[in-house]
């Protein structure tokens, strides 16, 4: 388990907060007794409930990954169901067609989706955000009909079953698939963390607040553009072959405008340009169609008016609102001197 | 073939062209894109049907009563899912439709169920054969309705005050406020317009379709049509709909009818690359 | 006596749709000198801070930085060779930290790759912790050290200039162009802005181009002086030759007095 | 916040740790847990409803006769929304959570072939209903039974029909979803099988509302016959607008056309045309079962049922409970997963009353490949038509 070095680990800045906002000195200690909990579950907990984590998890790397273009750069996504989709078919296709074992294909799935993430990007880069929202709304719709459509290869609408993954000839159980994906989701967020603290997560702050400046301080603002987009559309990559691993089937109903809907959700109602947002919004926006499922008449309505209570009501989203709170509720607390940031 | 392509494409082009001129008006005023514009055609059709057929109030009352009703749920939503992100980033507003587009879409499915119905075609639909193109009143009865629908809008937007009060407001909305437009009124009669524009769209689309609750898929073609034509022209967007409902013919009969959405948006990234701002669009200069 | 000249302006004409916003201006400047564009409203001084940071293209005319053609540049290249500015309508980037505003202009500084600080290498870290050191005591220079950790949001506005200034020299530029730093500032401000112009010539000696509309700021502190009106360069000269010349005082006085200071 | 994070984990083991492990689960001293899941909402929520609302008549009626074997039978249901992903984790929360005994009636073929592996791994029987598409038992499941014919049976008795009737050069229009689709195939290979090779293939998606392309490609193939392959309202549309675009050859549909929908949308242009249905009698005929079942379903939701209902989806699922139940009888007292498999693969044409009757074996669980075929009068209603 990755350990961070010792010291505080505050969130990165918040959208446009205006009164002061004290990091939550939330030291390495309680960070990786969550990492051990997390592994734990697979072993404690049924196939159902280890299945909601899995989805959990896999869904908090396709936020992140959303969080980075959308939170942090600015550029709207509202078709990122694509590259999970590209990520989770191009594992399964390597799989099936080619002796590829599923490291490899996960890899190419990757690869795959963040060069879709740059072709889709190449328009982004000298339009307006609303007209990003349009090609990357464009790019889900035409992603999802291909695959409906390209029926030789990707057996449309009736998908695929994913081979079992082997790893060094024995089958790669449920429990190893989730392990896999706990691991790959804390590589996320500790990448994520990383970009926020580094010159990379200014540069893409900087292009979102203001391109004139972030131009004159010597960032490139296409490329950063591009990379942005291309990382984001990794990790949906990564999410989608994961998904692909732990469902064992794919068929283009799982990657639909709607699933694209429920990411930037989940990124809203979390927190927009903070590292724990997105978390926090995935595994809420995850666990709770499963809590309500005896009543699902209502859930297509309840997620939208979740949405747009978010958006209205609380535009910055939970956690910025939870660490406001926190520092108002123990101002004590919260001033001690925190020690020398990582 | 290809008059017959041409003639056939009219009719579902008007279509697009309302709802592409609504997205147009929209984004002009408030530099907004209303994902939520399919379901208030969808509306639009409902409220028709439920007042033509289960009502049997006559054609044209149940048409003007369908659009006003429209007309006032866009203002509701003007109220509810715009004015209060009026200084958020573009694309709170942008999903905050989306939203609005979904809890109307699971709403109406709550209340109006499972049922899927037809709608008495105001026209008949018995095909008329003149020089080997195949065509009905139905399809006549549409283009009319649309070309009417625009000639209002015309005088509309050009000649009254409101419309010079619009105009003012898309160029320049501080501008606008400080020569005493109230910018509020002309975003609540803009979204009114689209609301309008979209139900005309609706009700004229539901004899040619089956009602149900997701019919409002139709607005993502709108969508496409005014990216196509530019979404700051208004000529520009209903021109772009008429070119989509063409080009989905033209693609659909000699390349391939399944593939033709995919290769649609893929002229669209062209068209975006080469213009980024649609065919007829204008640039809008960002000063430094 | 041979001039180190870095910047050299040579007649310079930008027009926007037929009319003339700069007509072949040209001027040199030496390196580590202060030279400061003034001129009444409308004159062209930050149309030529914008030719000069290649944010508009010159219809003729060629500026030439430390012996290399400027045109080859593209603006976000400019932080690279070393030339860094202000805005006049100051463009401090909220959602970050003030620091992490004046670490932005350390931007081009970091040579360790995005894709090792992504993985969080050692070395990456380190640079990071290196570079906070250098944004610090760019923030110090200025004065606003201990807002550090404030949210650039926050920042009341007198400061906010300081902290683009200090966002400016974090890297060690060669050269500064500061668009109407003293625009809105009371006369203490001013004071503490040449104060702090003073410490960062003394210590970092860079070159700076001002623009200015505070004549008190600019008589005290400037080495030489441009005087821009209508597009056109009318006077260039050491400040008492300026302040004596009648085509200035015309310019912006207007004729009359003019003639009345003969 | 991270803390939060832990406490939301935390949560998560205990809700999973109460697992209980039974010999098999489901069955106690009083009842019997079925599991199923369906959509109640999205677009298909009409398959989804009629087939919930028809199992829980049927359950009502079994439990009312003294159950099973003295235990009555308790369904938990969920909706799935036509998402595999929904569906899925629905499918482990039966099995694992609810610790249901075996699944019932199941989802659109897009969410049920998904669950396959998941049943085939958990070894839980699932009596299906709605899912028409082939590859539900091909690879064959010994876990798997089908209460109704697949759609390679149904095109078999319409393609037979057409044949019968003189159809050398047909075409095909279908929906890109899994109906659509495994109808072309049905279609296809049957008729390759009488030397008969289809003129014109169109597929649509379901996002279009205008046919006119593919159906002038149609017009230009020369084809003698078309074949609709689309659920009842785009069925509708297509016809009324192949007729609008000059077509006259007769027209046929599969299953998924044969709905009381079909001859509204389709208005005048829909007399005539032939569909593949897969229950014995229409849902509105006197027939005594069907009749019967009109009663209960009206009784249900207090003298209005809704809209378009009973549709033939009730029928079937009502016939698939009426076989689980008769599976579970002869099962005995002491019913297991492998003793319920055994008791269904002994039934012989057994008449589940609105279905045709089935017959499982050990290695053919396909129910039935018997379907009627139904032809829209001049009255615009379905009726019958009479071997």
């Amino acid at each position: 388990m990755i350990l961070l070095a010792r010291g505080e680990m505050p969130d990165s800045p918040t959208t446009a907060s205006p009164e002061v906002k004290r990091p939550i000195s939330v030291n390495a200690r309680s960070l990786l007794l969550l990492a051990v909990l997390v592994c734990a579950i697979p072993f404690l907990a049924g196939s159902y409930v280890q299945f909601v984590c899995l989805l959990a998890l896999i869904n908090i790397i396709v936020t992140t990954g959303v969080n980075i273009s959308m939170g942090y750069c600015g550029l709207v996504s509202v078709g990122h169901a694509g590259f999970v989709a590209i990520g989770a078919y191009v594992t399964t296709l390597l799989m099936t067609y080619s002796s590829l074992s599923f490291a490899p294909a996960m890899l190419c799935g990757i690869v795959a989706a963040g060069i879709a993430g740059v072709v889709i990007g190449l328009p982004a880069l000298r339009l307006s955000p609303l007209y990003i929202a349009m090609v990357t709304f464009g790019f889900g719709q035409a992603v999802n009909l291909i695959l409906l459509n390209w029926i030789e290869v990707t057996g449309g609408p009736n998908g695929m079953a994913v081979p079992v993954p082997t790893f060094f000839g024995n089958d790669l159980s449920n429990t190893g698939i989730f392990l896999m994906t706990a691991v790959a989701c804390f590589g996320s967020l500790w990448v994520a963390f990383n970009i926020s603290r580094s010159r990379l997560g200014r540069a893409f702050i900087a292009i979102r607040e203001s391109e004139i400046a972030a131009q004159s301080m010597g960032v490139p603002i296409a490329l950063y553009k591009t990379v942005a987009f291309a990382v984001s559309a990794m990790f949906g990559g990564l999410a989608g072959s994961l998904y692909a691993l732990g469902s064992g089937y794919v068929n283009p109903d799982a990657f639909i405008f709607l699933i694209s809907i429920m990411y930037v959700t989940m990124c809203v109602a979390g927190g927009l340009g903070t590292i724990a947002g997105p978390v926090v919004g995935a595994i809420i926006l995850t666990i709770l169609p499963e809590l309500l499922r005896p009543f699902a008449e209502y859930k297509e309505f309840l997620s939208g008016l979740i949405l747009l209570g978010f958006l209205v009501l609380m535009p910055r989203g939970l956690v910025p609102l939870l660490t406001s709170w926190k520092s108002r509720l123990m101002p004590k607390l919260a001033r001690q001197p925190a020690p020398e940031s990582v | 073939m290809l008059g017959q392509l041409v003639v056939s494409s009219l009719a579902l082009g008007s279509i697009y062209a309302l709802t592409a001129l609504g997205f147009a008006i929209i984004y002009r005023a408030s530099d907004v894109v209303n994902f939520a514009q399919g379901e208030m055609m969808m509306l639009g059709a409902m409220a028709a049907l439920l007042l033509y057929r289960d009502l049997h109030l006559s054609y044209p009352v149940a048409f003007g009563c369908a659009v006003l009703i429209s007309m006032a749920v866009a203002i509701v939503v003007e109220r509810v899912a715009f004015r209060p992100l009026l200084h958020a980033p573009h694309f709170t507003v942008l999903l905050s439709t989306v939203a609005i587009a979904q809890v109307i879409r699971s709403g109406v499915r709550a209340f109006y169920g499972q049922e899927l119905s037809s709608f008495p075609p105001a026209w008949s639909d018995a095909p008329i054969e003149v020089y080997g193109v195949r065509f009905t009143l139905l399809g006549v009865g549409i283009i009319a309705t649309t070309a009417l629908t625009l000639i209002i809008f015309l005088v509309l937007f050009a000649r009254t005050n409101m419309g010079w009060a619009m105009r003012a407001t898309a160029q320049n909305m501080r501008g606008a406020a400080i020569v005493g437009v109230s910018v509020p009124r002309v975003y609540s009669q803009t979204w009114a317009i689209a609301g309008g524009l979209a139900a005309v769209g609706g009700i004229l689309l539901a004899p040619l379709i089956i009602i149900t609750p997701d019919m409002g898929v139709i607005g993502n073609k709108g969508f496409i049509a005014a990216i196509l034509g530019g979404f700051n022209s208004l000529g520009g967007a209903v021109m772009g709909g008429f070119i989509l409902a063409l080009m989905e013919n033209l693609i659909g009969v000699y390349i391939s009818s399944a593939f033709k959405d995919v290769i649609i948006f893929g002229c669209l990234i062209v068209v975006l690359l080469a213009r980024p701002t649609g065919l007829w669009g204008t640039q809008k200069l960002k000063r430094v | 006596m041979s001039r180190d000249v870095i910047l050299s302006v040579m007649n310079v004409s930008l027009s926007f749709g037929g009319n003339a916003v700069l007509s072949n201006v040209g001027f040199d400047v030496d390196r580590g000198q202060l030279f400061a564009i003034i001129g009444p409203n409308g004159a062209g001084k930050t149309s030529l801070f914008n030719v000069l940071t290649r944010l508009y293209v010159a219809q003729d005319g060629r500026v030439v930085f430390d012996n290399e053609d400027m045109s080859l540049l593209a603006p976000a290249q400019l932080a690279g060779v070393g030339i860094m500015r202000t805005f006049q309508n100051v463009l401090v980037l909220k959602g970050m930290t003030v620091l992490d505003n004046v670490m932005l202009g350390l931007h081009s500084n970091f040579n360790v790759s995005n894709v090792w600080s992504a993985i969080g290498l050692w070395s990456a870290r380190a640079e990071e912790r290196a570079m906070r050191e250098r944004a610090r005591d760019a923030l110090d220079i200025v004065g606003l050290g201990s807002m550090a950790k404030e949210d650039a949001g926050a920042v009341p506005f007198g400061h906010l200039r300081l902290l683009e200034l200090a966002r400016c020299i974090a890297g060690q530029p060669k050269m500064i162009l500061l668009d109407e730093p003293s625009a809105g500032m009371t006369s203490e401000e001013v004071d503490r802005l040449m104060k702090t112009l003073d410490i960062i010539r003394v210590r970092l000696n860079p070159t700076i181009l001002l623009i200015a509309h505070t004549m008190k700021l600019v008589m005290q502190v400037s080495d030489r002086i441009a005087v821009l009106d209508h597009g056109v360069k009318i006077s260039e000269g050491t400040p008492n030759q300026i302040s004596e010349d009648p085509a200035v005082i015309e310019a912006y006085l207007g004729k009359a007095s003019a003639d009345a200071s003969t | 916040m991270l803390r939060r994070l832990l406490l939301t984990a935390g949560l998560l083991t205990g809700l999973g740790a109460s697992a209980a492990l039974a010999a098999d689960p489901g069955v106690s001293k009083e009842e019997i847990k079925i599991g199923m899941w369906s959509p109640l909402t999205g677009p298909t929520a009409l398959l989804g409803t009629s087939e919930r609302d028809a199992v829980e008549i049927a359950i009502d009626e079994v439990n009312a006769g003294g159950g099973v074997n003295g235990r009555k039978l308790k369904l938990i249901v969920y909706d799935d929304a036509g998402s595999p992903q929904e569906a899925l984790a629905a499918v482990r929360r039966l099995i694992d959570q609810d610790g249901v005994f075996a699944l019932i009636a199941g989802s659109t073929s897009g969410s049920t072939l998904p669950i396959v592996p998941l049943i085939n791994r958990a070894k839980i029987p699932f009596v299906a209903s709605i899912s028409s598409n082939r590859k539900l038992l091909d690879p064959f499941s010994r876990y798997i039974f089908r209460a109704y014919s697949n759609e390679v049976a149904q095109a078999d008795r319409v393609i037979e029909f057409a044949l019968k009737q003189g159809v050398k050069k047909p075409a095909i229009v279908y929906t890109s979803n899994d109906y659509g689709i495994g109808g072309e195939e049905a279609v296809t290979h049957r008729f390759q099988q009488a030397k008969v090779s289809l003129v014109a293939r169109e597929r649509y998606n379901q996002t279009d509302q205008d046919f006119s392309a593919q159906l002038l490609r149609i017009k230009q193939s020369g084809a003698d016959s078309l074949f609709v392959w689309a659920f009842a309202a785009e069925s509708g549309i297509i016809v009324r607008q192949a007729r609008e675009v000059g077509l006259t050859m007769p027209i046929y549909g599969g299953g998924g056309t044969a709905t009381p929908l079909f001859p509204k949308a389709a208005g005048q242009a829909g007399i005539g045309v032939v569909a593949a249905y897969v229950a014995p009698e229409l849902p509105e005929s006197s027939f005594k079962p069907v009749a019967d079942y009109r009663e209960k379903l009206k009784a249900r939701y207090s003298g209005n049922p809704p809209p378009g209902r009973p549709s033939e989806y009730d029928l079937a699922g009502y016939g698939a409970l009426k076989i689980f139940a008769e599976g579970l009888k002869r099962a005995g007292s002491e019913p297991t997963r492998e003793s319920f498999i055994a008791a269904l693969e002994t039934l012989k044409d057994f008449n589940a009353g609105t279905i045709f009757p089935v017959t499982f074996t050990a290695t053919q669980h396909e129910g039935t490949d018997q379907s009627a075929m139904v032809r829209v009068n001049d009255a615009n209603h379905w009726e019958i038509v009479k071997r």
